[in-house]
Formats: structure tokens, C-alpha cells, sequence
């Protein structure tokens, strides 16, 4: 019998070291995943590198975890949001270094990661200061960068419906850059709303397949950042 | 250089009506955030378009009903949103490809400056100290079929944003195809800005006087 | 309004030129779109180049196409199979050109092609026969093959559910190289046993979105190439 | 050379049973045609394996009745197959990412030729005339965390299969851990082919005899 459930986020999250490298799914607060983040600054892990295309919002899940000043660097396309003080006062202090990627670089990294791709030629960029110290090379008269795949020790994700096996479905366009992590971390942990046995999916919606997935928790009732920030939240 | 309180132009409605007559019926549209999402509001009759948000969706419709909200239902500019019949959800990667395959007819974007070469820079001042921040712009102009830029001619203070060459940090090189301003519509062509029409009672020489490099006035017969 | 549903299957194919090159979904019978390679044999084009991952069985459907002699080039990981007989005699007399690609450079390399990624690095085939006149590069002591993305005029795809959108769903195994292909080609045409008025699909499992389709066509009972060879059909 | 009638060694189905006793529970395997299919028949008592089929299917099951086959559902030798409990369907490029990418555990393959250094050779006899097919073959070498070959320990005709250097068209260098033949169970190790087991009955000198390279004894306490 194959069994991936975990019996809650702090345990899903335990082994998380010092300098570790954390893929966090998210657009915005879509697909955020805020219980497992909240389990990890309980956990005490630093030193730590987050891939992710924010760095949240107000003090709590991702930003929150910024604040407690245990991420030391962010690969990220869009670090500053409406309600993000946070990050942007880390990386002035030169607490928390920045890797800028464009995002769909970011996405297409994540996934040449994931697939074993170990470099590829986009034309994202080009001509541009984010070119600065990269490969370039012109096929057709046009000029690519060569861009690397990029894996990391951990995930953590949000679904809406699992399975014991990993299988996991999203909401909506909380999906985003869910599928491409748990392709690309040596060990994903997602939390999904629903964790049902083994059959509880249609084979045919399943968007991420169980092979890429280590441990499932369900967590019923997920916070929403904007909800939690409305009522004032600031975590720990 | 200041603005002339004479010349009125276009307001930003009249701007993102003017663009939206020039897409044709069936496009798949990348709506940047701010004046490029008005777009959505000026859909000339007998058209249809299909809106894609980079963080995944195609077939976007417009805001939800207050109490409809849900929040992982929202846009790139990340305000809540819904599927219009037809819509798919996918994953960032599958989005992406969609944009640098190629595959979405018309990206509308804001601008901080383009070049008579068709350059764009709009995502950094490149000031020091700023917070550095991308997101798709870059993939958005190196991917898509034609690049429309949506904007106000000049800067608040009165700066031209059309320029010879750039001075804040490009998006991408050549990659705009068409400029919409409050005072015109602008061409790139290999001979540099071209002027395709002028807001009603604006005089090129007005436009000319508000643009930081040359510009070839529009044709003698407007081809309106 | 958009509707990409054309009327039959011949009218969905009729402006192939001579000299196209043409994805063909399917892996085995799975996901072959046997009515549309049939509507194309009766169309006419020649001296096309098929990109698929077999060469079809029997007579029907893609070996079929081939027998007609229309195919002066494939571009292929596995031609023969068990009841292939067509295409061996066409490459050893020389009239069909064969480029043999493994399965999942195949599959990668048309997915960049469709993704706008111009060439990546793989470690499949590195010092292989098929590595031969490719270009290699090595990444912390591995060698990997530099492999180009590859593009179509035309695709040829097999759905099951699909609306007048464009947007696509599969029958099990049948998806395999479909979803690729789609991305892939300038003019993508789907055959689907069912085409609705767009709302039809729940916008969580459409598998291939609308983007990615030009001319859907409705065919209700596809035939499946094992039962037509059971049947003794040779096309025409 | 040729096989002796006196030393039987293991049939096909001990083979694929033997291997099977080194697999993990929870493993996610890809297995190739002909023999290594069997080993699903041998799964040990109180483990779970996961298959994989490249053509789009993890979590592939057993043989349908013959009136419940669906000519879509089919794995990658063309049989037709089912879908366990916790299946999941997928494209190929999604397909070869899992194999690519070292997402798999387990690859089990036949062969034509294994090299003292790992290297296969089990997809083309590189004759003029051959029609060439290589299939996921390349991709799964490369790609898989590790790489069984469950074959006869020579051809039909007495050849050995394992050899000092291949002579028949790589499928990949330096990719296979261990080798399950009717004669017995050898690893590749940097100092060449290891004996880990030999066949019931079957002497360690015959199985030298019927190897093309030098081969190392088992250890003198069987880990058994």
C-alpha cells in the first residue's frame, strides 16, 4: 500500500534544514500555500532560498516568513505587490539577495528542472539587462539566451483535491506554478483541501500525476492571505 | 515641454475605443494592467475576443458580482475576475507557451518610454535603490504576435515617452508595433514613428512638439 | 462569436498544400485520427513529411497515407510495428526519408517547438549511433545533446470532447502526442466524437485549450485502425 | 560456445520473480516489453508497485476481460491494458519529464549486448537494411534513477549478451546497474561485472564460460 498523507503541516514540514532551497506555489494569494509556510516558520528552518513569483503580501504566510528573516535569498519575478513592505526592506538592509527572472523564464526553468531539460535557449530577455552575464547565442537571425533548469531541495503546494498516491488537482487559477514544482523538487509536500483514497480521482483531471509528489496534508478550511491581512494577521 | 490645456486629444476611454477598433474579430489578447484593461470595455459590435491572463487562464470575462468573489480566481494585475464560457485553466508553463510560442495575437501594454526602433521599456526606472520587478513583460514583447503599446504621450511632468533611443532599462528591442496615445496613433516602421492618425483637433505640429524624435505626419487622406 | 467547427472531415483538410509538413497524433491506434488521414488521402497532397511517432498498421489511416505514396519523409521514433509492412518497402526502395528521433526528444522537441523554445540540451542518445552530427555540450560532467524544437503547418489530432472554441479533451492513452502537436503546428485540426457550444467543458480539464485549435470537425463513430484491419480494409 | 542441456538455471518467470525480490515497495517503474512484463506477476507479498507507461499512463493495471478492452487504453508494446486506483493520465512530453527528469525508480529493459562499463545495446543490430525504430528506449537509459536488464544470459544462437565492449549500436553508455539472466544476478561495478547471486544449481565457472568478459565470483557468504 502506498500511503503519502502526512497527519498535519507541522510534520509534513519537519525535516526542512537550514539552507535549503523552497519552491512555494503562488500567484499572488492564488494558490498560496499558507498553512504550510506558517508550519515552517513554527519549524524554525533559515538560511533558506525561496523560488517563488512573489514574496508576499503583509505579514503573514510567505511575507511572514521573510519577516522572520529565515530566506536569505528569493528567485523571483515580481518581489514587490501592493501590500508587500516586507521584502523590499530586507533587500534594502542586504539581508535577503535577489535573482530577478522574467516569469515565464521562471516557469519554463522550473519545468526544464523537473523534465531533466539541463539548459535551454529562450528569447525572453534579450537585449535587455537581464541578459547581463548570460549565454546568448542568434539562430535565424535572432538572438536567444541559454537559460538553466532549476531544481530545488523542496515544494510546497496548495492543492484542492488529492490522493493518497499524490495525485492532486487545483482550483481555478491557483494552479499556476504548482504543476512545474512538484516536477521539480526533489521532495514536494502539498497541502490540498480534500485527501481522499486512492480512486477518489478521475484518472483523466488529475493535473499533477502522484510520481511527482511526497507527502500530502489535508488541511480542510486553507487561509486566504487577503483574508487574514483584512482582519489584521500578522504571524507568528 | 509642457502639455498644451488647448489640445484635449483623447481621454483614456477614447483611447483604449480607438485601439479596440483595430483588433480583429477572434483574437486571443494579453491585457496589460491599467489603461490596456479598458480594452475589455470597448468590444466593437459583431466582435468577439478571447482574453488571456498570464497566470493561466484563457477566456477571462469581466469582475464578479461582489459576493461571487473567490479569491484564486484573479488576474495578473491580481484583482478577482471570471471565466467566460469556453475558458481553460493551465499551469504557468503552458501559459508562457502560449506567449513565447507565439500563439496570442495582440499583447497591449503600458509604456515608460519607446524608441523610434520599436523598443520598450516598462518595468524599471533602473533607479538605485528601486525594487527590481518584472514579471511577464519581457516574455509578453518577445512572444506575441503584434505588441500595441497603451498610453499617455507624455510622462505626468510632460517627457516625451516617445524617444530616439531609450534611457530607462528595455523590456525588449524592437518589439513595439503600434503606439496609441491621447493624441495619436503611431506606426514603427523602419523609417522610424509614423504617424497613422491624429486625435480629432490635434495638429501633427502639437504631436510632433510632444515626441522626442522625428515623426512622419499621416497621410494626406486619412484612411478613416 | 467564435466557431472553429467545419463541417466534415474533408472540408477541414482541404487546403494542404503539396509539400506540407503534418503532425499525426497517436501512439499505436490510440489517438489516431483515422478519419482525418482517410479525408486527406482522398484530398490529394503529396510529397508531404509526416512527424508521428509510428507509421501506422495495416492500410488504413497513416499507413495508408503512406502507400498512396504521399509521404516523402517521416519523421518518426518507432515506424515499424508489428503489422507495418508499408513503410519498410517504401524506405528501402527510397522513396520515404526517415529521421528516427527518440520518443521523448520527440515529444520535447515539439513541445518547444510550440513553446517558443528554439533548442535545449538533453542527456538522451549523448554516445549514441543517434547522436551522430548533433552538437553536445557537457553540464557538470554529463554530456548532453543539443536538440532542436521542431514546428508543422499542419496537425492532425484525435479528441473526444471538444467545444466550438477549440478547447479538447482525450480518451485515456489516446492524448499521447496530441496535446504537443497541438502547440506545435500553425493550423491544428481536431476530429472529436463530440463538439459542443463552449461552456460544454468544465475549464479545470480541458487539456488542450482553445489557443491551440484552428478547425474542430465532429466525428461521432471514429473507426479504430485495429477493427478496419480486422475488417480487411485497405484505404481506399 | 554453447549452452549446456546440464545446467538449467532460472526459467523466465523465476527471473522476473528474482528481480522483483529487489524491488522497493512504492517504486515507480517503467517496464519494457517481453520479459520484463512478467515481473508484475511476482510482486512480493506486502508491497506496492507503481508501473508507468510511457505512451501516458501511471499507475497502469493488469489485462482487461476480453469484452471490457478500449483500443485507447493500451501500453507501450500495444497491448491493451487497465488503470488502477489512483491513476493518472498525461501527454507525452509530461510522459518523458517523469522519465527524463529521474522521477522513475526503476527501468526494466531486455538487451541485446551489456558492456563490462554499463553500456546497452537493445534497440537496432545496426545491419544494413534494418528497418531503424529506437522507441522511449534512449530516453528511459538516460533518464531513469536505475536501469535493470532482465534477459537470457546469451543469444539464441550461444552468444554471450555480456560483453567487454559492445559491438551492436548504443543505447546508452554506462547506464545499467544490475543484469537478472537465467544464470545468474550481476552487477556492473567500476571494476567491471560482480556476481551478486548465482541460479540454483548453476556453477559460478559455467557462468563465466557463457560470459563474454571477465566476470567476478560471488561473495563467499551469499547475502541471502
Amino acid at each position: 500500500m502506498i500511503n503519502k498523507r502526512m497527519p498535519n503541516a507541522a510534520k509534513a514540514v519537519a525535516d526542512i534544514p537550514d539552507g535549503a532551497s523552497i519552491m512555494v506555489g503562488g500567484f499572488g494569494e492564488a494558490g498560496s500555500p499558507i498553512e504550510l509556510l506558517h508550519a515552517l516558520i513554527d519549524q524554525g528552518a533559515e538560511d533558506l532560498t525561496i523560488i517563488s513569483n512573489n514574496c508576499g503580501s503583509g505579514e503573514v504566510g510567505l511575507a511572514a516568513l521573510l519577516k522572520a528573516r529565515r530566506v536569505t535569498k528569493v528567485i523571483c519575478s515580481f518581489p514587490k505587490t501592493a501590500n508587500s513592505t516586507v521584502f523590499p526592506e530586507l533587500y534594502r538592509e542586504g539581508f535577503t539577495e535577489l535573482e530577478l527572472v522574467p516569469q515565464g523564464t521562471l516557469a519554463e526553468r522550473i519545468r526544464a528542472g523537473g523534465a531533466g531539460v539541463k539548459a535551454f535557449y529562450t528569447p525572453t530577455a534579450a537585449g535587455t539587462p537581464l541578459a547581463e552575464g548570460k549565454e546568448s547565442r542568434d539562430f535565424d537571425g535572432r538572438t536567444y539566451l541559454l537559460e538553466h533548469g532549476l531544481t530545488a531541495d523542496f515544494a510546497l503546494i496548495k492543492g484542492v483535491q488529492a490522493d493518497e498516491h499524490g495525485n492532486v488537482t487545483y482550483n481555478k487559477t491557483a494552479r499556476n506554478f504548482a504543476p512545474v514544482m512538484a516536477m521539480a523538487a526533489r521532495t514536494t509536500i502539498v497541502q490540498s483541501a480534500r485527501v481522499s483514497a486512492p480512486g477518489g480521482l478521475d484518472p483523466e483531471v488529475v493535473v499533477t500525476p502522484g510520481i511527482f509528489v511526497d507527502r500530502v496534508v489535508e488541511v480542510p478550511q486553507p487561509a486566504h492571505e487577503s483574508e487574514l491581512i483584512a482582519a489584521g494577521v500578522s504571524y507568528p | 515641454m509642457s502639455t498644451s490645456d488647448a489640445v484635449q486629444g483623447w481621454d483614456r476611454e477614447a483611447m483604449a475605443r480607438r485601439l479596440a477598433q483595430d483588433i480583429p474579430n477572434g483574437s486571443y489578447i494579453n491585457l496589460g494592467i491599467g489603461i490596456p484593461e479598458l480594452v475589455a470595455k470597448f468590444v466593437p459590435e459583431g466582435r468577439t475576443f478571447i482574453y488571456h491572463t498570464e497566470n493561466g487562464l484563457l477566456g477571462m470575462g469581466p469582475s464578479p458580482e461582489e459576493d461571487q468573489e473567490d479569491p484564486e480566481l484573479i488576474n495578473a494585475g491580481k484583482r478577482h475576475v471570471t471565466a467566460n464560457p469556453g475558458a481553460a485553466y493551465f499551469h504557468h508553463a503552458d501559459s508562457f507557451a502560449m506567449i513565447r510560442g507565439g500563439h496570442l495575437d495582440l499583447s497591449i501594454l503600458g509604456a515608460m518610454q519607446i524608441s523610434q526602433a520599436g523598443d520598450l521599456a516598462n518595468w524599471s526606472t533602473g533607479k538605485p535603490g528601486a525594487i527590481p520587478a518584472v514579471g511577464g513583460a519581457m516574455d509578453l514583447v518577445a512572444g506575441v504576435k503584434k505588441v500595441f503599446v497603451l498610453t499617455q504621450h507624455t510622462t505626468k511632468t510632460g517627457e516625451p515617452k516617445l524617444v530616439e533611443s531609450c534611457t530607462y532599462p528595455l523590456t525588449g528591442q524592437g518589439v513595439v508595433d503600434r503606439i496609441y496615445t491621447d493624441l495619436a496613433v503611431i506606426e514603427i516602421t523602419p523609417a522610424g514613428f509614423q504617424t497613422i492618425e491624429l486625435a480629432p483637433g490635434v495638429p501633427f505640429e502639437h504631436v510632433q512638439g510632444m515626441t522626442g524624435a522625428q515623426l512622419s505626419p499621416p497621410p494626406a487622406s486619412p484612411s478613416e
